[in-house]
């Protein structure tokens, strides 16, 4: 995997492929933003994770994945379903509850599903998912595959149980896992070292004779190019990696939490709004002579119509049907 | 009498106890810093520093365990858990050592502590953050449970559950944190082991706790006006459970009601009816009705959500029910 | 027909099973080289090797995670606990993820997984180590709970357990592994949510299931010499639960007893007499009278221990109190 | 502290301290043997897990403790017990399950107490009292008192979520803990390298900010030196300690599991059996020239007699009152 360097210029598959990058980027951050006027309106009810700020950890690790590979995420999940391929509409009208929502309206914002794509959730309990995904790394090694199994959690879970024990497992079986931390810093109000023994979470991997590396999450060909290295170690023969991409959420926890206040200043958030995924992106693109100001006046348009359109869709869905309540909870029976 | 919200009233009665008691101290995720998840410890750092007020990692198993080993050497720890959706990852910690350790030690070793937060559904928070664990917790010798359902209650048994020399295991109501009502100033506390008549009647008993309880409430002024009278029960603490107090009531009315916020299948209300049914029998007039939530992990949908949770009407559905008026 | 173990009706379950499935693989402490820690997986590491008898670290939350993950894409884990005690350390999993998963995906992830290991109290193992949790698990929608009494049913109903497509929580008697009972060849699958009737009787109904049914046996023999006519249902399942046929017996004896290996508070045992109560209320002619262990932690002492389990004495007694003969 | 070193002549006072470590891994075997006995003809009920070859693990670590420090330790406990001074007359008859036992009969030989030598169990679950003895730790820090916390855990414990959490909060927090993995290894009868995907335990302290070592727990002068170390650091200003002491279990892992078969043969264990921590401390204070055959026959024979009353006095002594099934589940009421 070549990563976009200034001065060269990308031949038009790659540049193609660069510019649909951005353009995911772009999704995910007008699809939030979306989301969160949704919310303040009552259109979207719970919890509400916003992505913003984070696009090119889901963006650039998803461009190096299989369409038969696996994924999960934590409740912050809005932008890794976009990446990979759940259709705005779909995502929109699952937070708007909605029958046509990619889990019928009963997951909502924090249980995103789609299996035919292997994004098997969107999960609410910091740390559960995580072995998980090292289940399906066990089974993807039970049936002699190559696929690969990856999973996202924030830089708080690192110190839940379920990391370690899922992570040992990964290390002793050799398992074809990705395990990317996040690390925006902060795990609701509390600031990385309040939580974390050691500042160099990836360290912690050697405790499970796994790969690690410290990745820049706002530089999308950065991520990009060391998710190529895992997913390579990770497909045959197998073995895992603890990826630690730094980034930082621009919004607040979840849409109760104003952005800036009692865990950090307004002056930080500012800092680290200086270096926006998405224009750092554009700035690389356009050094390449791949990106211009027509080219990105239209992505954005599009891209604005198609949240809009995603937007008025899940607001025109009908709800589930009332006797959904009671399906689902056990297989549907064998006369059904 | 200050007229204070349920989380105004715990966040006194942890202060109060917290300036009563040096050895009481609160731990669990975003209780200092960040106020608390939902302000229940809000100014408590600022007030009692951050020896007292102790912000945690997303390790419910790991900090349960480290408020039990204190408890253990003298210490009255308070262990909040941001929800008790969460708290299933630290149950090992407090069916298998808090509520053990009195019992396997025989006797030596001391175990003051409070674990609390806020349980059941609220709004759309989905399957993993909308559920009642009060059953599985009372199941447990060694534990004692405590859902307050007012103002007054939240206080004032919050500061005899930080007094109590047991485990007390503290269930607060999500969707109570914002409700107000008159609670006494100063040393107000509530016995555990206590449950209330919140309303007197003569036709039927509805016992409930927790957010079942304003239910009943309304339920039971809808059928005042269809010359019902139901007498409504708040059981306050679950575990021991004040069985004198729903009989009592059971022996005037003859019928009863069980509302509860949690799945059927083993609840408490199916303990609570065969308190009933093994002491009173020849007392019953018809047979005890239960009402709670639909037996489904919660959808997201709103619609659904609503279906899903006990409601007014479906008490009021089951009084009549029991009156055979349905 | 052959008779067999418990122990090694499991065995033949669990053989016949991943010899007819290769999707089917045995997870957890010991159920390889050392060939179980009760024996129950005794030479399956031989027959089906390391890839599909896995030896696991002690991490209950872990690997029973990993078996859940593993089922989300399609396998049919089969997930052993040493003991049920350690899996409250997973419990976290089954019910936040296993039991929702279905549900909260809007019907896309398949379930298909068996947990199971040995329930309840052996002899003199204490507190942490002698605890029954049906109760609990049986609370939760999205599971199903089944407890075997006999070799045979160990052998029909782990079979059936596994070609489930739903989470199921398997629990065995660990005072039972060594139990003997003619046990079908083959083919034999007992379906879940079926009580049985071990044995037909006139003047009251036990209801038991796991260890109780062996000592609800034994009662209504020593009863049928003072004619006193038992009739003894096994659940076989907790949940679903088979209410019809509990409710036919009632309806035939009009007195019922319930007999759980658990404690009392919120246990399997009061959702039975909710459901008799609620169900066929006028049918009977006493309380429902529940026996159930101390509600203590399990003492070490064998004598304390033998006064806190349930026992054919108690059982009986049980059985007098609710004829009025006592 | 120094460790007895072979040639140097150590002075009468230390000369009697090590001869009393001597004696104190001398009970602890001889005790267990009579245990293993007393199992056998049913004195002894439900588990039974013996600590033979482990002896100078607990006696080297213990020596180097204040009586008001706090100690916590698995199932595998009557040697830590002894060696706190627990009479080996409460520790038998709790084994007995008598009145008399240290925790009056109710908790058995995995839950030994005696809360007045800070000696706090005993615990069944696999990791779970290593929290426990995090909380000790913050207690003793909350109280600004310089006591230490320590707790014992085999090498399996290791993997679990419960290690981790207490862990890196030790570490957040700088508590005086010390973990004190006993790397006998073997988890029941799954060896360490198939149940953790390192070797080398002792690193995963890295990941928590914490001091290790790796000490050869069959040489009682290295577990007394490094214990010694580990105590400095722990007690003020406070930080903790992970020790990864080497050792080897001799039996089986309990009463029901045979010396060798299934997992690990009877070569290696004859091997390991050649490393004996009596035998090779014995031969250290013989070298020093302060231990004779006269000394230390009347060592064993006293230790014999000692064990012999010990057993004498369980079997004696009374059960407890049937009463006592109810009482200790809550604390007694005010009245009573
Ligand atoms: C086990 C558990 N404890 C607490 C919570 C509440 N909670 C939700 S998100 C969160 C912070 C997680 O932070 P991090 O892992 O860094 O992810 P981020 O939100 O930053 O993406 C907390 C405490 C939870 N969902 N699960
Ligand atoms: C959570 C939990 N899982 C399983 C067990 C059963 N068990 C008891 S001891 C043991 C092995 C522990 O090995 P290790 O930690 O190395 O200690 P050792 O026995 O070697 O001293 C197991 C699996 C348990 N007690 N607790
Ligand atoms: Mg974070
Ligand atoms: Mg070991």
């Amino acid at each position: 995997m070549a990563t976009a360097r200034a001065g060269r210029k990308a031949d038009t598959k790659t540049a193609e492929k660069y510019r649909h990058y951005l353009r995911q980027m772009l999704l995910i951050r007008r699809f939030e933003e979306k989301a969160g006027e949704a919310y303040s309106l009552g259109k979207i009810g719970g919890f509400c994770h916003l992505y913003i700020g984070q696009e090119a950890v889901a963006v650039g690790t998803i461009s190096q994945l299989r369409p038969d590979d696996y994924i999960t995420a934590t409740y912050r999940e809005h932008g890794h379903a976009l990446a990979r391929g759940i259709s705005a509409r779909a995502v929109m009208a699952e937070l708007f509850g909605k029958a046509t929502g990619c889990s019928k309206g009963k997951g909502g914002s924090m249980h995103l599903f789609d299996a035919s794509l292997g994004f098997l959730g969107g999960h609410g309990i910091v740390g559960g998912h995580i072995p998980l995904t090292t289940g399906m790394g066990f089974a993807i090694k039970y049936r002699n595959a190559d696929q690969v199994a990856i999973c996202y959690f924030g830089e708080a879970a690192i110190n839940n149980g379920a990391f370690h024990e899922a992570a040992n497992m990964a290390g002793i079986w050799k398992l074809p896992c990705i395990f990317i931390c996040e690390n925006n810093r902060y795990g609701m109000g509390t600031a990385l070292d309040r939580a974390t023994a050691t500042w160099n979470i990836s360290e912690r991997a050697s405790s499970y004779d796994m790969a690690r590396e410290v990745v820049d999450g706002q530089d999308l060909g950065e991520v990009m190019a060391a998710m190529d290295r895992a997913v390579v170690r990770a497909r045959r023969p197998a073995s895992p990696t603890l990826l630690e991409i730094r980034t930082y959420r621009f919004v607040g926890h979840s849409m109760s939490d104003p952005i800036h206040g009692h865990y950090r200043t307004k002056e930080e958030v500012e800092a680290h709004r200086k270096r926006d995924p998405i224009s750092l992106w554009d700035d690389k693109l356009r050094a390449e002579n791949i990106l211009d100001d027509a080219t990105m006046e239209k992505m954005d348009a599009e891209v604005k119509a198609e949240v809009q359109d995603a937007y008025d869709f899940a607001d025109q869905s009908p709800d589930p049907e009332p006797a959904e309540l009671y399906t689902d909870v056990y297989a549907p029976r064998a006369s059904e | 009498m200050p007229t204070l919200t349920y989380r105004d009233a715990l966040n006194q009665a942890l202060r109060e106890e917290m300036a009563r008691d040096a050895d009481v101290f609160l731990m669990g995720e975003e209780v200092g810093v960040y106020q608390g998840a939902y302000k229940v410890s809000r100014g408590l750092l600022e007030e009692f520093g951050p020896n007292r007020v102790v912000d945690t990692p997303i390790t419910e198993l790991g900090f349960a365990g480290v408020g039990i080993g204190a408890a253990m050497v003298g210490l009255k720890p308070v262990i909040e858990f941001m929800t008790w959706n969460f708290a299933l990852l630290a149950i090992d910690q407090i069916v298998n050592s808090a509520a053990k350790l009195r019992y396997m030690s025989g006797g030596q070793v001391p175990m003051q502590i409070v674990f609390r937060g806020p349980c059941g559904a609220a709004l759309q928070l989905a399957a993993q953050h909308s559920q009642n664990f009060e059953s599985m917790y009372a199941n447990i010798p060694g534990l004692k449970v405590v859902i307050p359902a007012t103002p007054a209650d939240a206080k004032g048994l919050l500061k005899a559950a930080i007094r109590d020399p047991d485990p007390v295991v503290f269930m607060e109501g999500e969707m109570l944190y914002n409700i107000k009502g008159e609670v006494p100033e100063g040393e107000h506390v509530v016995p555990i082991g206590v449950a209330e008549v919140k309303r007197a009647g003569d036709h039927v008993t509805i016992v409930c706790w927790g957010k079942t309880v304003a239910l009943a409430l309304k339920a039971a002024d809808q059928l005042a006006a269809e010359e019902i009278s139901v007498e409504v029960v708040d059981l306050r603490t679950i575990r021991p459970l004040d069985v004198a107090t729903v009989l009592a009531s059971v022996r005037k009315t003859h019928r009863a009601v069980v509302a509860e916020e949690g799945w059927y299948f083993a609840g408490v209300g199916a303990q609570v009816v065969d308190e009933i049914q093994s002491q009173a029998f020849d007392e019953l007039d018809a047979p005890v009705v239960r009402v709670t939530s639909a037996d489904v992990p919660m959808p997201y949908n709103k619609h659904l959500e609503k279906a899903a949770k006990v409601s007014v009407e479906r008490i009021a559905a089951a009084v009549k029910k029991v009156l055979y008026l349905d």
